[in-house]
């Protein structure tokens, strides 16, 4: 047997010479491209950081061909950023544009950093879980496919953030992102009674139900689902495989927008509700990609220069926001979880 | 297999972004029974479902997480996914590597699995994506034997992340990859044998641009800052706007607390209304940088929706000094979990138990002092309570 | 009595503000028993504890309220306070009187009661402060032949009120007053009769100023506002420029929309984008006005904290007509009424019950179609319900 | 029997005839000055009110005074505002200034009109109530003698309402003032058992608790409060006599700041804690006193014109606002009922 509790390896042992030297003492950058970062230290001296979107979902045949991209431009230095894109880290300058252009001839998309879109973050859908409400890939490759020239060219008022999330645990962690796809279920769990007993500790599926929507069953001696109160959220099938909710006309695609991480200007923000339901239409989620496409264009059109699209909404008011898209207003946008007052419009203050 | 096998995943073959389709095609050109990975899938993008069935405990020995079990609910159909396990392997700190490194993984993940990955997981693990049981342990021994561990799983420490920091950022307050690096290392127990109510997550941004969104997927988020002046090049400035910029508009008339003023020739700043959102700073990095009394803020509650609703963290401790050993943060951190542990239900994050008995009572157990800076405002309502022993009790009471 | 009688009150009597113990003493120069309210408040000025009994159910035949029962703890000590209920009066709208008719009331009243009053009660009513249980019934029998009826009090309809409105202010975007008058008229049988789960309030206000804090203080708020644009006499405005407003400064930049520009010689309003806060109206009131599609936003929901915490009103209709007879405001509240009646918990305000059910359900219970106008941003959380006729529903279910 | 539902009486029949002309046509306003307002229609007709502040708790005495004003001046018209002052409406210009002199002379505060002070808006206290965890009027009095320049003389940088409730009922309707002075007990309800056999419905007095603080005590068949849980709100009390909360030491007043009604600019805001609580000190309360003149004085020196508190303070800060004035932040300030999430600061933006 191996060794246990070692730990990760020590990233020092992967900065390159480089970074070691000005570890700490970086004095600016520039966007040189979109895509490509120019760090400057306090001493001079310089790094080149070649940005790449890539799968997330991929073959170790990729790694390693990322791993000669590396060896023939970087010394071997790559590192991956915290949206999973791969940044080439250059030292040297005149490796900068052979690397650019052996990149681009393999078919990889240089981009993705400042104001414009960067990778979807996103989690495994059908690919791997046994909880989602969609795909995760398949929806992620065609949203970017359809707005590539955001990743590489056409700029953005502010930084654009999409994320995915297959299912309401939103592994993508979603309920910040300037968009958000979020995959849900639209019908109750199917209580399968003889498996409840078999596999389920009642009391903890109970409790796992954020609206109280589920009692014990005296006659089964298993669990009975309030339909009613049922909000699909999937947390009691999470904790009980016997609940199980998926369903094909049941389950699709739920839209976000406005949420923000960073403290700047704004403060962090939650996105909010903008479609409640769109269907999944698999290989191409074709009214994903157009709604996704219709909130792009409208906020690149009315924004100002640096406002992220919750500060773009923010400024021109929601119901705006529903004009302009033409997206529904429906019951369901409004609040009704344990937070709901302070989402009602307790003011005159309104546009028509 | 041919390529009418999967018409609707061959679809996403096409187009300008790279295609996980061709992936799982190229993993399969070594290992055949990956083509069955893409052939369920196919099957669920007819169907409109999932294939696999609920979870299912698997692991490795010593260890009470790191590994996600998976099985495909039609294994008859698809027996190259049967066992379709996720191994979770801890990233080194800001996810650099060696092609060495790399090389070093994909060799044994090439050997025990399927060869599919996910660079990385959203919480920051490399994610080795589909491994039959009795593999396991012989891929983490090999793993082990490279010097690479697991990541956590379950209601344990989640494997913390930091943002690239000091390596390749002007702005970085404090040393995001060793202090991820050290917590890391510091508290392997905690990360491979899960004991507590619930899953933990630490993340590391060394600057409120906060850029692995540690405010929204962290329980205890630590977010670099710094307690005097921002330092100011005034010909840099200069240069800014002689460059183009419109300084008023773009850095002046956007800062949140309207602290900043710009005649045209010089910019000023009223550092003490200052909230150090990064705005102005970002916009011209070559004039304005952090100042040099450099530390962190600890947040603490963020989380995803799943039980109570989703909650970002927030301010528990307004100013640390993050040096090495970073004791301060790791008692914290201690403290914080024994509470938890003793207090939270099953399945409650540290945010949610502190929402349900309430700051008050954290705060006591914590022994830190309530200041304002932990709120956005003081309470607007009547219902709050007293300890005992600030109120006079009734006699024969 | 002697002043030594209630030192610490009598200490009241001093400062420039008008004194209430001054007024008690005026009181008790006619009705001597009326000193015992001044000697039993001396005492609660020496116990620090009010010397009151709880509650107490007495009233006036054919009503259920507009009577408070009020008994002191101490009735051998304080006998002329031994009863002292108050008969809450219907104030005409607006707050506007005769002389004539003040005086008819202050005569019925030192003829039945103890001489003091509050002018008026923070719901609005006249209230006569101090009547014994006997001398209710003769006491309202006067009123009424003078003109005068009850207010509200308990779990029923209370006394709605207005703001002055176009009886004096130029702002009013309907008749306040013909609307508070005509509801409070109509609705007699609401008021005089608890029947509902618990107490409801109309409060009028004639632009979004709201001077009766009809957004805090009632269920059921409706506030003035237009549809069109504001008026603007640009002539005014330089004259406001010209008598030393800084028209910038002071309006344009505090604009909550941004919405104004003024260049010196022009002011221009954004109207789509205005949304009708009034601040640049308060302060050019010769320059700018309410544009002429004039109605009133219909708000629900306002209360105090007493049971699960204040609540301002929301909005629900953000545009109606307000003619007389006031059709659809009527409509409106009876249906909310009987919805509440049917569905509210014992004491449970009707914000509180959209609030516990949802305003989903709520809106499809009064037949109406959510607006974005409703919310201040749509929902965060994804926890959100479908109709089942929204979606196709499982077989064999 | 004399008839019922008969109604107020028809306000038109109140109304002096320049009112009655110029009904729904006035076309702007003046402030002569502090108190004195005068509203110009159309037809270019006049109307002046000049504003008096009173005790609220008025002899019939004191009623006749002001009809006997009235009539001496206004043809007998006047009226209440609905923060419970008095409007003498002047139609004859020549009467104004004899008017004020007479006002003045009887010692009646004219002011409370514009940036200033106006009247407290308050509620019956140990006057009147059976719930009071302080008195309304004499702590009015007290406050309003300290602050007593601002009604009629200085001006503030906007207006300034202050309200008092004598306990959580809040009757004052004070949750949305400037400056709101709200009775507080600190101790929870001591139950009389036999009493609560007697004259209470034990359902309906577990049901009222907003913190489920009150369960049934099988023993003696009564109720038990849990005493930790218990927030001192007074709610089980006004269901149920046997369970009164007032004490000397624990009753007392809590100052809270910030609130607004008018949908201006802002908007409408909750007023939010700034003391969590000062002994009931009669007859002058001057820790109230002082706390609010504190409030006041910080908030004329530092706010911009038109700004209500609640605005500076939004502007400042709420760290600036303990530093400046001095009160303590404890752990009190943090909201723990149902919505306190929202409050927390979820942001890295703050102030040292
Ligand atoms: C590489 C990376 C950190 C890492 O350790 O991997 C990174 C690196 C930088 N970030 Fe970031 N950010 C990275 C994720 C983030 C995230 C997290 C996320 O998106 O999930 C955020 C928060 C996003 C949000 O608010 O929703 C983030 C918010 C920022 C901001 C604030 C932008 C704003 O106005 O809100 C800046 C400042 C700026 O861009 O001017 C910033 C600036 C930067 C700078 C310019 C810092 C520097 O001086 O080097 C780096 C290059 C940025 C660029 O892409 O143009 N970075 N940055 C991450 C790249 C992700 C990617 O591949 O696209
Ligand atoms: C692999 C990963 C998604 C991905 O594709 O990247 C993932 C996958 C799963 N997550 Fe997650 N989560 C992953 C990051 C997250 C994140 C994001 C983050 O950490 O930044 C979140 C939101 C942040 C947070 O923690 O709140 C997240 C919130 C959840 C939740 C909801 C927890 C909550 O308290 O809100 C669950 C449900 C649970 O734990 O029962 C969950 C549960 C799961 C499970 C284990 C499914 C389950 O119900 O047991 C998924 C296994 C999928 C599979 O078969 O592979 N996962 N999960 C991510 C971990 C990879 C890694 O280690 O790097
Ligand atoms: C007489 C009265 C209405 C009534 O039917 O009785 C009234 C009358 C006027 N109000 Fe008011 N308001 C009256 C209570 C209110 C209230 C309610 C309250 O305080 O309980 C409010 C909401 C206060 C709040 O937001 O907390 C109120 C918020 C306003 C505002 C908005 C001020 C702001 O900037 O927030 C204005 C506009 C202004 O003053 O420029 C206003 C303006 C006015 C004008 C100028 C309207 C006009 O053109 O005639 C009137 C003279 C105001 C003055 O006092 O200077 N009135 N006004 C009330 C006098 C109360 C008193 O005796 O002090
Ligand atoms: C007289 C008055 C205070 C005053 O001095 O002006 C008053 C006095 C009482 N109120 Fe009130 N309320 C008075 C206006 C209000 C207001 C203000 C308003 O209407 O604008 C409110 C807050 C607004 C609201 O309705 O939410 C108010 C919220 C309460 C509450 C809490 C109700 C809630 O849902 O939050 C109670 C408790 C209850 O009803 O059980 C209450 C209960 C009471 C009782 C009946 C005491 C009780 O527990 O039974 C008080 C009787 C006092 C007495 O002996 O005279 N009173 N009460 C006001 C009525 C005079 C009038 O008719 O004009
Ligand atoms: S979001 Fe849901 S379905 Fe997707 S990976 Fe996470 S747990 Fe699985
Ligand atoms: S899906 Fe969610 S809301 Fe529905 S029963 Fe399960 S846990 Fe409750
Ligand atoms: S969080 Fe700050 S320090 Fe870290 S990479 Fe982003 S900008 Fe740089
Ligand atoms: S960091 Fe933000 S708050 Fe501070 S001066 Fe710059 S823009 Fe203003
Ligand atoms: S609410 Fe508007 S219309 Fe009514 S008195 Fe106040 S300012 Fe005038
Ligand atoms: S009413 Fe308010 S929002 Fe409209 S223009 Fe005037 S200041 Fe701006
Ligand atoms: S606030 Fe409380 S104590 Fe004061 S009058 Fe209202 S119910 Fe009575
Ligand atoms: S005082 Fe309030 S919190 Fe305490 S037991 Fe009574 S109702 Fe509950």
């Amino acid at each position: 047997m191996s060794k246990t509790d070692i730990g990760p390896p020590n990233f020092r042992d992967f900065l390159p010479p480089v970074i070691k030297e000005n570890y700490g003492k970086w004095k600016y950058h520039e966007e040189l491209k979109p895509g490509v970062l120019l760090h400057v230290s306090d001493s001079g001296a310089k790094i080149w950081s070649v940005r790449i979107g890539g799968a997330r979902l991929i073959a170790t045949d990729r790694i390693r061909e990322y791993a000669d991209i590396a060896e023939k431009y970087c010394g071997g230095h790559l590192r991956f950023t915290s949206r999973h894109n791969v940044e080439f880290l250059v030292s040297d300058e005149s490796q900068l544009e052979p690397l650019m252009k052996d990149l681009t001839g393999r078919g990889y998309p240089i981009g993705g950093t400042g104001s414009g879109l960067t990778s979807i973050v996103h989690t495994q859908g059908w690919v791997h879980c046994h909880t989602p409400a969609t795909d995760a890939s398949g929806v992620v490759k065609s949203v970017m496919d359809d707005l590539f020239e955001y990743f590489a060219e056409k700029r953005l008022p502010g930084k654009t953030r999409i994320a995915l999330a297959c299912c309401l645990n939103m592994c993508g962690a979603v309920h910040c992102s300037d968009i958000a796809i979020l995959g849900i279920h639209r019908l109750p769990p199917l209580v399968d009674p003889e498996k409840v007993k078999k596999l389920c500790e009642v009391p903890t599926v109970i409790a796992s139900c954020p609206t109280l929507a589920i009692r014990p069953d005296p006659k089964t001696k298993s669990l009975q689902v309030n339909d009613e109160r049922c909000m699909y959220c999937g947390n009691c099938y999470t904790m009980c495989p016997a609940m199980p909710l998926a369903d094909p006309d049941g389950d699709g695609i739920s839209i976000w927008v406005g949420g923000k991480v960073s403290n700047t200007r704004s403060g962090p923000e939650f996105s909010k509700l903008a479609i409640p339901f769109l269907p999944n239409n698999p290989p191409r989620w074709p009214e994903v990609t157009k709604a996704i496409r219709t909130i792009i264009e409208k906020y690149a059109e009315g924004a100002n220069k640096h406002e992220r699209i919750g500060e773009w909404i923010a400024r021109i008011g929601w119901e705006k926001f529903f004009d302009l898209t033409g997206f529904e207003f429906t019951d369901k946008h409004i609040d009704d979880f344990t937070l709901s007052y302070d989402t009602y419009r307790s003011t005159t203050q309104f546009r028509y | 297999m041919t390529k009418t096998d999967t018409p609707l995943l061959d679809e996403l073959e096409k187009g300008p972004w790279p295609s996980f389709v061709k992936d799982i095609k190229m993993a399969a050109e070594k290992k055949p029974e990956t083509m069955d990975l893409l052939r369920q899938l196919e099957k669920s993008y007819n169907d409109k479902i999932g294939h696999w069935k609920h979870g299912g405990i698997v692991g490795v020995m010593g260890y009470g997480g790191g590994v996600i079990g998976r099985y495909s609910d039609s294994p008859d159909l698809f027996p190259g996914v049967e066992h379709f396990h996720t191994i979770r392997v801890n990233h080194p700190s800001g996810w650099f590597y060696t092609s060495k490194a790399l090389r070093t993984v994909c060799d044994i993940w090439d050997k025990h699995g399927c060869g599919m990955t996910n660079m990385h997981g959203s919480t920051g693990d490399i994610i080795l994506l589909g491994c039959r049981t009795e593999a396991l342990q012989p891929c983490f021994d090999d793993l082990s034997d490279a010097g690479f561990d697991l990541g956590g799983s379950g209601s344990a420490l989640r494997t913390p992340s930091a943002c690239v920091g000091p390596a390749r950022c002007e702005w970085s307050c404090y040393d995001t990859l060793d202090a991820c690096n050290d917590l890391t290392h510091t508290f392997q127990s905690e990360l491979h044998r899960p004991m507590w109510p619930y899953k933990f997550k630490f993340k590391f941004s060394g600057c409120p641009n906060d850029c692995v969104a540690s405010i929204a997927r962290s329980d205890c988020s630590i977010i670099g800052t710094w307690k005097d002046d921002i330092k100011i090049d005034q010909e840099a400035v200069k240069s800014y706007a002689g460059a183009g910029m419109d300084v008023q508009a773009e850095v002046v008339d956007l800062c949140p607390t309207k602290c900043m003023s710009w005649d045209g020739k010089k910019l000023s700043i009223d550092n003490k209304n200052c909230t150090r959102c990064m705005h102005c700073i970002n916009l011209m990095t070559k004039a304005l940088s952090p100042g040099d009394e450099r530390g962190a803020s600890l947040l603490v509650g963020g989380k995803a929706p799943i039980l109570e609703g989703a909650q970002m963290s927030w301010v528990i401790k307004p100013f640390m000094k993050m040096e090495s050993p970073y004791d301060e943060l790791k008692e914290f951190a201690e403290t914080l979990w024994d509470w938890w542990d003793e207090n939270g239900k099953m399945r409650e994050r540290v945010g949610e138990l502190i929402n349900r008995v309430g700051m008050r009572v954290f705060l006591r157990e914590m022994g830190i002092k309530a200041i304002p800076q932990m709120v956005k405002f003081p309470r607007p309502n009547p219902y709050y309570f007293w300890w005992p022993e600030e109120v006079p009790q009734r006699e024969g009471k």
